[in-house]
């Protein structure tokens, strides 16, 4: 007999959002995640904003899995994270890796919290009887904790810990606690585990006042605050309530003032990286401030280049322009306090020539990203080397491989990274992982397969009770249990109510599943606490005795009955309960029986693109021995970069990197490849696609079947007619710049002074309303060449905002260390271009001296940026997808679902998204194939048990759910004259259900005539038990 | 005689407004009693029938809670439950349901102070307003239960 | 710039004049088919489809009285396009009604050519067979409603015509005009390239402009307007809040007559006849323990209330719903009014326009803030 | 502006060192410069374009690089390490040597009232400070009178004496 093989296992270190959306991925293909954090609390950074680009609000739930839902809790994903594959481990260190690829054995410290969690009822006790105060490090200082606290107060459950550096073991804490959990003498733990790969996440560190030198001279004030500390001041759980208020005296803060780059683009301090994502963060800031306090504020913001490099950023700087926020080009040295509390900042006006004082209320330092000290750390436990970035090494067009293979990294480990790059990266180590994985001897979490018991929904509802006294720890008498059995058995189709003890344990589990299958019910109600973490194996134990499903209520027992209701008399807390399972049992009684149905999966995909991002998608799925389809219109493959770009700054060479992609592509023989073929139309839902492609030669059409596609369309350069482009060989764009420089066909070694100027066309209302975002690496890239042939040239580069975010910084730097000068221009006053004998002449007012400046370059170079491919248009019409005013491709969630399309099964890769350099575009086309594989790979792909449905008999085919539909997942057949429901699709958010006046359109499950019975139940003065019926 | 205590019925998204009153639970804001929870998954999901049952059944107010515009988890049915609510509110109007007493609010995850607030709000407008008409109806004047229809 | 042609005709040959010229669209391949109102074997005048041009004599256009919307009966027919080419003759709450369908997709305008008549009112249907029997003709009725005279003895247009402000069609080919004519011509207004087509190859010229039509349309429909807004303050004192709705429906039965006559209650089965209102025996016992007492049938004021929301958006106030009790209960002020005020909220009227959206099929990021009265 | 006259590599003459170049033109030294008060106000950000410009003319001709009061903040505070003090010193130690004859403005200043400045100004904002008020050297003709006949022994002073009595 064959050994059993052993689960596929995974050790995901770090739990910020690159590190959950990696977990996700994996334990969706059904591999074991062990997810640790250092800290005692999953969630990482995001578990202080409430706000984020570009909504202004949260929505960090939007990364839960879409297809499959009820895998993973349909929960508020900054309250907890519950997945029956995942493993949380907060508080715990890697503190030693063994051994090699696929195999590592490693060793976790689990650092004592003092208190035990799964024991503690969160009432908080202790806390109240702490005699210690300290700053509150979540809320940035800004309120004060105890040594016994909750690390993140809106967390569920409540995960509480005693913080021994200050603790003074007084032991009133200890005597408080109704539950006898705190054990101030517990100690860290240190355990071994065998993982198969190993995804580092462990995030991002910001800079702060308190531990740098260079910041500390800003510290004058308790109003100059961290950017963190601004986002906790207007958070609903912050500390004012969401009120922006000035920390030193709690007045409102009318005039706010944010200063860029503070701790950022500094070489003296050895710094010289730009932190990437304070621009945004700030402008977000700064609309929120105005838009929570009103006009009346005030909102101004210091920088040197406004970083809207990413999709959609520069439109979000435009709708911050036009909300009244201000921007001032300076860097401050210092702000002073004055008598009066306010703050002081002397700013220099280059247009004006002119200084100016200002004051404000409160200053907030964008205090930007810097590598996480664990780094070195890491570096060591994988005996490898930092760069001279800081960071760990990793391969060379693979942001997410370490160069120790077996072992990947996401978020902003790699570098600095955004929130939709964290996300996208995380998916792509993940993608890393489960290739490796599939490739060793280990299996997948098998799902438990019990059967559905057919016959009990037919009968009359009949219906079980079970109540968890567990809930009791709450407060020991609250809940009138007796009373409670009483009431409930009154009543006919109640079979019998059973009081058990900690069915969360193994012992109540099985206590459950005896009293379950003596049960002659049909139906069940469990009130325990925190249904969405035992849920899944609840119902799991119930189905083996014999409850379907679907008719299984699990309810919240413990916070219904003390939830909002602390000052309230306790007997109330028996009636609320009564009264909440009077409710669920009116909506169970009506409830049907929902029977889950595996999808067909079409084990193909297919990707439309054979650029670099198309053919990586392609190979990353191949690999993992999924069947592809790849289609690119024209006759070659590479696309724009992988034919075009020999070199990069950052020693990339594309061409000859895409010719060896292409042989790998052309021999795999997991791939087609239909060349000179364009998609012309699709039908089908998730799963089952059926697309028809055509020839562009012959015409023929093709019809191919696949289960989900990649849309990785790619871009070209831009075009442009303005600065007398065209009418001159002396003006010349980067692209034309870059191919002549490396076949020697422009000759730069006689030239005095060459001119380039940057976002042509682009970041305008008339032109590209986005940045191209690699334009000004490349032109730093070309006049670094140039300068290398031709020390002596002077050359300007004429930019608006030098966008050279993250690390990329460090070229900006070097351009200028070698001589080339940066003239920053303003939109209203661009430079001029006239043609003198053929020659450019081009005027242009020097930014810093405030002069005119009149030149003849030998050569005028123009950045016309990235133009989305022209066929967008037509391949979004094709597939249903949507193009944006651009002509790039609309992911379903800037931020949460970069690489997702609102249609299930359709994935955007690469340039087709947004503008984007290489290795982004290879970051994307690997997390697009781990979504296209975690769907087509061997794990069975249920619908979920609730999803929408037609009632054909009663629907008039108006097609209002259709139109409403956010998922796309409804459709009229015109054939069988019928609306269609792609059941994967469906997140049964009910629109349909509403528009549908006649409930032709339904949720199986939530139906009105349940939620009609929840109404009347809630609404009933007289519960029936205490009438005696 | 004790207080007038206003009933009323809560239709509350899940991701946001649910995980508010949640939030308020944890962090021990208090909150009146008066509110009946029920859990919707969208306020989009909200169907003018409800508001009308729960009216009709007895309710002196009711209150939508939902995600920011913009925040919804299923895109844009907070921005579909806003036109309904309006839509609905006039008919209301019309028959004597003063828009005080249907309440549409935004309220984030994380904003369990704001819940408890416009709970407190809703209340205690409520106690001043008064019993719904619909519960005062000729019909119903002389009876002292108040309940279905 | 409208182009109208005038038909003169004789006393008490209106209809015959009107035959003749749908004789002339049918024959000359103007249209296929026709559907007009038409004097029916027995008694009665109702909208009837015609293919066969020889019993064009038989119709009535302006026949006051609609025994059913005809927007229900033209929904029928255009919704799968048939591929013919169809003329129909509708009034303007019949077009209005109409309009909305189409965007429910339960219309199609690609091979149709809209006739609209100009209405004075409909009189209830009995009301109407009793005049018919007594004698009266269209022209005898145009003749006493042009003098601003519609009541015949104990008889009068119903209540919903009274108060209607739309007595021309609009967003029609063509239009049966009588009002600014006299009582022997009409005239006939194409207002679309559509109309004007058919016309020239009917071989209809442009002719005169009614020279006091325009004033006497204005005329008409401010007084109209007036007996509106007079008749929605009486009907909203008299009607006023719960009380009053509920006194009104008191004597509902639940027989669902007013949703089958409502043009725009569009669904193929009502919500309150699905299994959703089938209650359970204890449901109802449950409900009347409440109060003591639960009037039966229940439901009756949740689904007037229900039908409100489901339709007022769309509801073009042409009184079928009164019409269509049993009980006499006057349902068209109740929706009308409502109607006006949910219309109104977003600046929608139902009926205007085929390409404004319905309200509840668009949304925006930053509308209706008042809603919620929360700014961030 | 006139490049075809200006020398690229004037800054090797100068300041010969690349952290100049480093310059990002941040302003961060103008913002807290107590020079940058003075009027015309030295504004370091601009002299340092000027260098590495190589407009000669412009930058014999400019006297603020002589009204720096050596705090150094500048120094302190710049990002790039452009070491802007050290480059004010070098552009005066150029000044002078391309011209010998020159007598920064600022030292006829010092000559007259001890400071480069006028720090009189600020007697609103020490009051308002709490702190005492500043006994500068005007207040003490006598003082004052020791300070110039000290100063008129420096060379710089005597053989320019013109210059500095203007009585």
């Amino acid at each position: 007999m064959a050994e059993k093989k052993p689960i596929g296992t995974v050790l995901v270190a770090g739990a910020g959002v690159s590190g959950i959306k990696a977990a996700l991925e994996l334990a969706e293909i059904g591999y074991k995640v062990l997810l640790t954090d250092a800290s005692p609390q999953i969630g990482g950074i995001l578990a202080k904003l409430d706000n984020q680009f570009p909504s202004d609000h949260c929505g960090m739930c939007r990364i839960l899995p879409m297809v499959g839902r009820e895998y993973a809790s349909q929960y508020c994903m900054r309250k907890g994270l519950y997945h029956e594959n995942i493993e949380i481990l907060p508080f715990t260190e890697l503190t030693r890796v063994e051994g090699d690829v696929g195999n590592y054995t490693i060793e976790l410290l689990k650092k004592a919290r003092y208190i035990d969690t799964d024991k503690c009822n969160g009432l908080g006790e202790c806390i109240k009887v702490c005699p210690v105060e300290v700053p509150d490090e979540f809320n940035h200082g800004l309120t004060q904790r105890k040594a016994v606290y909750k690390p993140v107060p809106h967390s569920t459950p409540q995960m509480l810990l005693v913080d021994m550096d200050v603790c003074t073991n007084c032991g009133e804490c200890v005597k408080v606690c109704p539950t006898n959990v705190i054990n101030l003498g517990a100690e860290d733990e240190a355990f071994t585990r065998h993982v198969h790969s190993i995804i580092l996440a462990s995030g991002v560190k910001l800079y702060n006042l308190e531990e740098f030198e260079d910041a500390k001279s800003w510290a004058v004030s308790q109003d100059v605050i961290s950017a963190l500390a601004f986002e906790r001041i207007i958070s609903g759980t912050g500390t004012f309530d969401g009120q922006i208020k000035r920390p030193s005296d709690g007045k409102p803060a009318k005039k706010i003032a944010w200063v860029q780059c503070m701790g950022s683009r500094n070489r003296r301090q050895k710094r010289d990286y730009c932190s990437s994502i304070c621009c945004m963060f700030a402008l977000k800031e700064a609309m929120l401030a105005r838009q929570k306090g009103g006009d009346d504020v005030e909102a101004t913001i210091f920088y040197m280049d406004m970083r809207t490099f990413g999709k959609d950023f520069y439109r979000y700087y435009e709708k911050a322009v036009d909300a009244g926020v201000k921007f001032i080009r300076c860097r401050v040295q210092e702000v002073m306090h004055n008598p009066d509390k306010s703050l002081s900042m002397r700013y220099y006006d280059s247009q004006k020539e002119e200084f100016f004082v200002a004051d404000y209320d409160m200053v907030v330092l964008s205090t930007g990203q810097i590598p996480h000290k664990t780094h070195a750390k890491l570096a060591k436990l994988f005996h490898l080397e930092l760069n001279c970035q800081g960071l760990l090494p990793t391969q060379i067009y693979d942001k997410v491989k370490l160069v120790k293979p077996g072992v990947f990294l996401c978020g902003s480990l790699m570098g600095l990274t955004d929130l939709s790059e964290a996300i996208s990266s995380g998916i792509a180590a993940a993608g890393q992982a489960s290739t490796l994985l599939s490739s060793l001897d280990v299996t997948i979490i098998e799902e438990e397969q019990i059967a559905e018991p057919t016959t009990k929904d037919r009968q009359v509802p009949l219906i079980s009770v079970v109540l968890c006294k567990c809930s009791e720890k709450v407060e020991k008498s609250s809940v009138d249990f007796g009373a409670l059995e009483m009431g409930l058995k009154k009543f006919n189709f109640v079979g019998e109510v059973n009081i058990i003890d900690m069915v969360c344990s193994d012992q109540g589990k099985e206590n459950l599943l005896k009293l379950l299958k003596k049960s002659q019910s049909n139906r069940l109600i469990i009130g325990a606490c925190h249904p969405f973490m035992y849920r899944k194996s609840l119902k799991n134990l119930a189905k083996k005795a014999g409850f379907a499903a679907s008719l299984i209520e699990i309810f919240d027992l413990s916070s219904i009955v003390h939830k909002g209701f602390f000052e309230s008399v306790k007997k109330d807390q028996t009636h609320e309960a009564y009264s909440e399972i009077i409710s669920i049992m009116e909506n169970l009684k009506l409830k049907p029986a929902l029977h889950v149905e595996t999808l067909s999966m079409n084990r193909t995909a297919l990707v439309v693109g054979g650029g670099i991002a198309g053919m990586h998608a392609s190979f990353a799925l191949a690999q993992r021995g999924v069947d592809v389809h790849l289609v690119e219109k024209s006759d070659k493959l590479g696309g724009y970069a992988g034919n075009n770009i020999h070199a990069t700054i950052d020693d990339l060479e594309p061409v000859s990197m895409a010719k060896d992609l292409m042989i790998k592509v052309l021999e795999h023989k997991n791939i087609i490849l239909h060349k000179n073929c364009e998609v012309a139309a699709t039908q089908g839902s998730f799963g089952a696609f059926e697309t028809r492609i055509r020839d562009l030669e012959n015409q023929e059409n093709q019809y191919l079947s696949h289960g989900a596609a990649i849309i990785a369309t790619g871009g070209l350069e831009g075009k442009t007619a303005e600065y007398e482009y065209g009418n001159s060989a002396n003006i010349l764009t980067q692209a034309q710049l870059r191919e002549g420089l490396s076949t020697g066909k422009i000759d730069v070694s006689d030239a005095q002074n060459i001119v380039m100027i940057q976002c042509v066309g682009s970041r305008e209302k008339q032109g590209r309303k986005y940045c191209s975002r690699i334009c000004c690496i490349g032109a730093i890239a070309n006049a670094l060449a140039i300068q290398e042939k031709n020390p002596d040239a002077r050359i300007f580069i004429l930019y608006r905002d030098v966008m050279t975010y993250g690390f990329a910084e460090q070229y900006y730097t070097k351009a200028r260390g070698a001589g080339i000068v940066f003239v920053s221009y303003d939109l209203d006053k661009k430079p001029e271009v006239e043609l003198v004998d053929g020659k450019p002449v081009i005027k242009f007012t020097e930014s810093v001296l405030n002069s005119e400046i009149e030149l003849s370059p030998d050569f005028l170079i123009l950045s016309p940026g990235v133009d989305p491919e022209v066929s967008n248009r037509e391949v979004g019409k094709a597939f249903d997808l949507p193009v944006n005013d651009d002509g790039f491709f609309i992911e379903a969630d800037s931020k949460w679902r970069p690489i997702e399309f609102l249609r299930t099964g359709f994935y955007v890769a690469g340039v087709a998204h947004s503008p984007m350099t290489l290795k982004d575009a290879i970051l994307q086309a690997e997390a697009a194939a781990q979504k296209v594989y975690a769907h087509l790979s061997s794990r069975k792909i249920h619908r979920a048990h609730v999803i929408s449905k037609v009632h054909d008999a009663i629907c008039v085919r108006c097609q209002r759910c259709v139109d409403i539909c956010p998922y796309d997942a409804r459709s009229y057949d015109k054939v069988l004259d019928s609306i269609m429901v792609d059941a994967a699709a469906c997140q049964a958010c009910g629109m349909c259900g509403v528009a549908c006046q006649n409930n032709a359109a339904r949720i199986m499950g939530f139906s009105d005539k349940q939620i009609m019975a929840v109404i009347d139940a809630k609404l009933s003065e007289n519960p029936m038990f205490m009438v005696g019926k | 005689m004790s207080e007038f205590e206003p009933k009323i019925v809560g239709f509350f998204c899940n991701w946001c407004t649910f995980t508010a009153a949640d939030l308020a639970g944890t962090s021990r804001l208090s909150y009146p009693s008066n509110i009946k929870i029920i859990r919707m998954m969208c306020s989009g999901m909200v169907d003018p029938k409800y508001v009308l049952k729960a009216f009709l059944n007895g309710a002196d107010g009711v209150l939508i809670g939902g995600c920011w515009p913009g925040d919804c988890h299923y895109i844009n049915g907070n921005l579909k439950a806003r036109r309904r609510v309006a839509m609905l509110t006039e008919i209301l109007k019309e028959y004597g349901i003063d828009e005080q007493r249907f309440w549409l609010r935004w309220i984030a995850a994380s904003e369990g102070t704001m819940l408890r607030d416009v709970a407190n709000e809703m209340t205690d407008k409520l106690k001043q307003l008064g019993p719904s008409p619909f519960n005062l109806s000729s019909n119903r004047k002389d009876l002292t239960a108040m309940g279905g229809l | 710039m409208a182009n109208f042609t005038k038909l003169s005709f004789k006393k008490g040959e209106m209809n015959k004049k009107l035959a003749q010229f749908f004789n002339d669209m049918m024959e000359k391949g103007v249209v296929d088919a026709l559907l007009s109102p038409m004097t029916q074997p027995k008694r009665g005048v109702m909208q009837t489809l015609i293919t066969d041009s020889s019993h064009l004599k038989a119709i009535d256009p302006f026949a006051p009285v609609v025994p059913l919307n005809g927007a229900k009966i033209a929904s029928s027919i255009t919704t799968t396009p048939s591929g013919r080419k169809l003329a129909m003759v509708l009034r303007s709450c019949e077009i209005r009604a109409l309009i909305e369908l189409g965007k429910l997709r339960q219309a199609n305008f690609e091979d149709v050519l809209l006739i609209g008549i100009d209405c004075l009112g409909r009189y209830e249907n009995l009301d109407f067979l009793t005049l018919q029997a007594r004698g009266e003709t269209s022209e005898s009725f145009l003749e006493k409603g042009l003098a601003g005279d519609t009541k015949i003895d104990d008889f009068d247009i119903c209540g919903a015509c009274k108060i209607c402000e739309f007595p021309v069609a609009d967003n029609v080919d063509l239009r049966l005009c009588i009002i600014g004519g006299g009582t022997d011509s009409l005239y006939i207004e194409s207002l679309t390239s559509k109309g004007d087509h058919a016309l020239e190859i009917a071989g209809f010229g442009i002719g005169e402009t009614p020279s006091s039509r325009d004033a006497d349309v204005k005329q008409l429909v401010s007084a109209r307007k007036l007996a509106r807004d007079e008749g929605f303050a009486k009907y909203r004192e008299s009607t006023h809040g719960f009380d009053g709705l509920e006194g009104m429906l008191a004597g509902c039965i639940n027989c669902y007559n007013c949703r089958v006559a409502c043009p725009v209650c569009y669904c193929k089965e009502c919500v309150f006849v699905t299994d959703t209102f089938r209650h359970n025996a204890d449901q109802y016992m449950g409900w009347a323990d409440n109060f003591g007492t639960l009037k039966m049938p229940a439901d009756t004021m949740f689904y007037h209330l229900t039908r409100m929301s489901h339709i007022s958006l769309f509801c073009v106030g042409c009184g079928q719903c009164t019409s269509a009790c049993p009980n006499s209960i006057d349902l068209m002020p109740a929706f009308r009014t409502v109607a006006q005020k949910t219309q109104d909220r977003f600046d929608y009227q139902a009926g205007r326009s085929h390409d404004e959206e319905q309200p509840l099929t668009v949304f925006e990021n930053d509308e209706l803030v008042e809603v919620t009265g929360q700014v961030k | 502006m006139d490049f075809s006259e200006s020398d690229k590599d004037l800054w090797k003459q100068i300041y010969n060192t690349k952290d100049l170049l480093y310059c990002l033109n941040c302003s961060t030294c103008l913002s807290g410069c107590p020079a940058s008060h003075g009027d015309p106000p030295l504004l370091v950000r601009n002299l340092a374009r000027m260098v590495v410009f190589g407009l000669e003319d412009d930058l014999l001709d400019d006297d603020t690089p002589w009204a720096c009061v050596s705090c150094s903040r500048c120094e302190e505070m710049c990002p790039m390490d452009v070491k802007p003090f050290e480059m004010i010193l070098a552009i005066r130690k150029w000044q002078s040597a391309n011209d010998e004859t020159r007598v920064p403005p600022s030292i006829v200043e010092i000559y007259k009232r001890g400071y480069t400045q006028s720090v009189g100004t600020n007697t609103k904002l020490r009051k308002s400070l709490g702190l005492p008020e500043l006994q500068t050297i005007t207040k003490m003709p006598q003082m004052l009178k020791l300070y110039q006949q000290m100063l008129m022994k420096t060379p710089v002073v005597s053989e320019n004496d013109y210059m500095f009595n203007e009585e």
